[in-house]
């Protein structure tokens, strides 16, 4: 049961082979990867940002808490952080378990409990040379601040 | 007067224009100290939308600031 | 969209770079495997039939219903058949999408599909020697046919 | 009388002893064909548990049997 944050490129391969187990039937992997767009807009490239210490702390009481909940045998998730092009692995989690459910169920609680509850923090990079903080756009005139236009050259 | 150290991440690091900072404060709680801060730096996150650690761990807004503490306020996150 | 049935060992490192697509944030992955145990007994190895011509448009079909369904951007699930040893993959099946819900529900729903309704077989060998084909004991007298007794020697 | 082929799988190719036969039957469709050889060689999953292909695809127990039909039984699958 792993949770960590990771200034270098995941290898899915390595990770993977880390929770193989005889006892296990059935494994599950989540990947997210950087998409070369979001909500419309063409993004060139992301920034993720995490507050380690506590990023660890929250991310092993969520791998634990589904663990107790759920019939795995092997849990993990792996977050990269650093600016990161499309198509890179930003988030890796993997499960096993003896059968399929507890497999499923649990890699989608780590993977939404991890989005809801870890303190990460994503900035895409568009296409047109704006940026914003993902999350941090506010009602009101604040909502502006969101996009930040690209710097004069 | 306490002194506190702060370490600011994403959009509260842009905008407070620095990673970290020691300061002293006649904030009572977590909360008006965030209350001063954002007057001061312009931080444009209510603070219903922002958490609060403190010394590595979440904390409540009420919480009653002491000398040494390490503060860092949460950002709505956005991992994964 | 792919669906087949292999008797080569399956790689699932190939088979998932197959699915790389910058439009997707999300992929999700499933591997069965064969397990050291079912139902309390320790399993030695597995072998997997197929009628392979059905099983493959079968197959074919489920990945189209699911992918009619949900929006994903890319699906697969190869089969392995023959004898396979502990540990050693049975079934991959990958999907890709923008978001993670689409990949995580088509994904096993793939697999949910798969073992319900594509002609497939599996017969389990024990530690003990003894053999049987799952879901094939049927009740009353016949169901002492499904565990064969190991061969005299 | 009407010639089919059969070919069988897992615990029907077995229990029949070969993978695959040509016959001429009596029985007007599936059903009775399986009906048949069930009793002659000792198949002991009961029609409910077993599904019928005609010619590569999926087909009801009441089709009627035309000769040159290929036909498979398809015991309870198990892949996975």
């Amino acid at each position: 049961m792993t949770f960590r944050i990771s200034s270098e490129p995941l290898d899915p391969n390595a990770l993977a082979a880390q929770l193989l187990d005889l006892r296990a039937g059935a494994y599950v992997e989540f990947q997210g990867r950087v998409r070369n767009h979001n909500e419309g807009q063409p993004v060139h490239a992301l920034e993720y940002e995490a507050y380690t210490a506590l990023a660890e702390k929250e991310g092993a009481r969520i791998v634990a808490e589904v663990a107790a909940r759920l019939p795995i045998l092997g849990a993990a998730c792996i977050h990269r952080v650093g600016r990161l092009e499309l198509g890179e692995l930003a988030v890796w989690v993997g499960v096993t378990s003896a059968h399929r459910a507890a497999a499923f169920e649990a890699c989608r609680a780590i993977i939404d409990e991890t989005k809801a509850r870890v303190p990460i923090w994503k900035k895409e990079h568009y296409a047109s040379g704006a940026s914003g903080w993902i999350n941090c756009a506010t009602a009101g005139p604040a909502a502006a601040t969101r996009i930040t236009p690209p710097a004069p050259r | 007067m306490t002194t506190v150290t702060l370490h600011y991440f994403a959009l509260l690091r842009e905008q407070r224009g620095q990673s970290s900072e020691s300061l002293a404060t006649a904030a009572a709680t977590a909360a008006a100290l965030y209350a001063e801060l954002a007057q001061r730096h312009g931080f444009t996150l209510p603070v219903t939308h922002v958490r609060v650690a403190i010394n590595g761990e979440f904390a409540a807004w009420d919480t009653a600031l002491r000398t040494g503490d390490e503060l860092v306020f949460i950002p709505p996150v956005a991992g994964g």
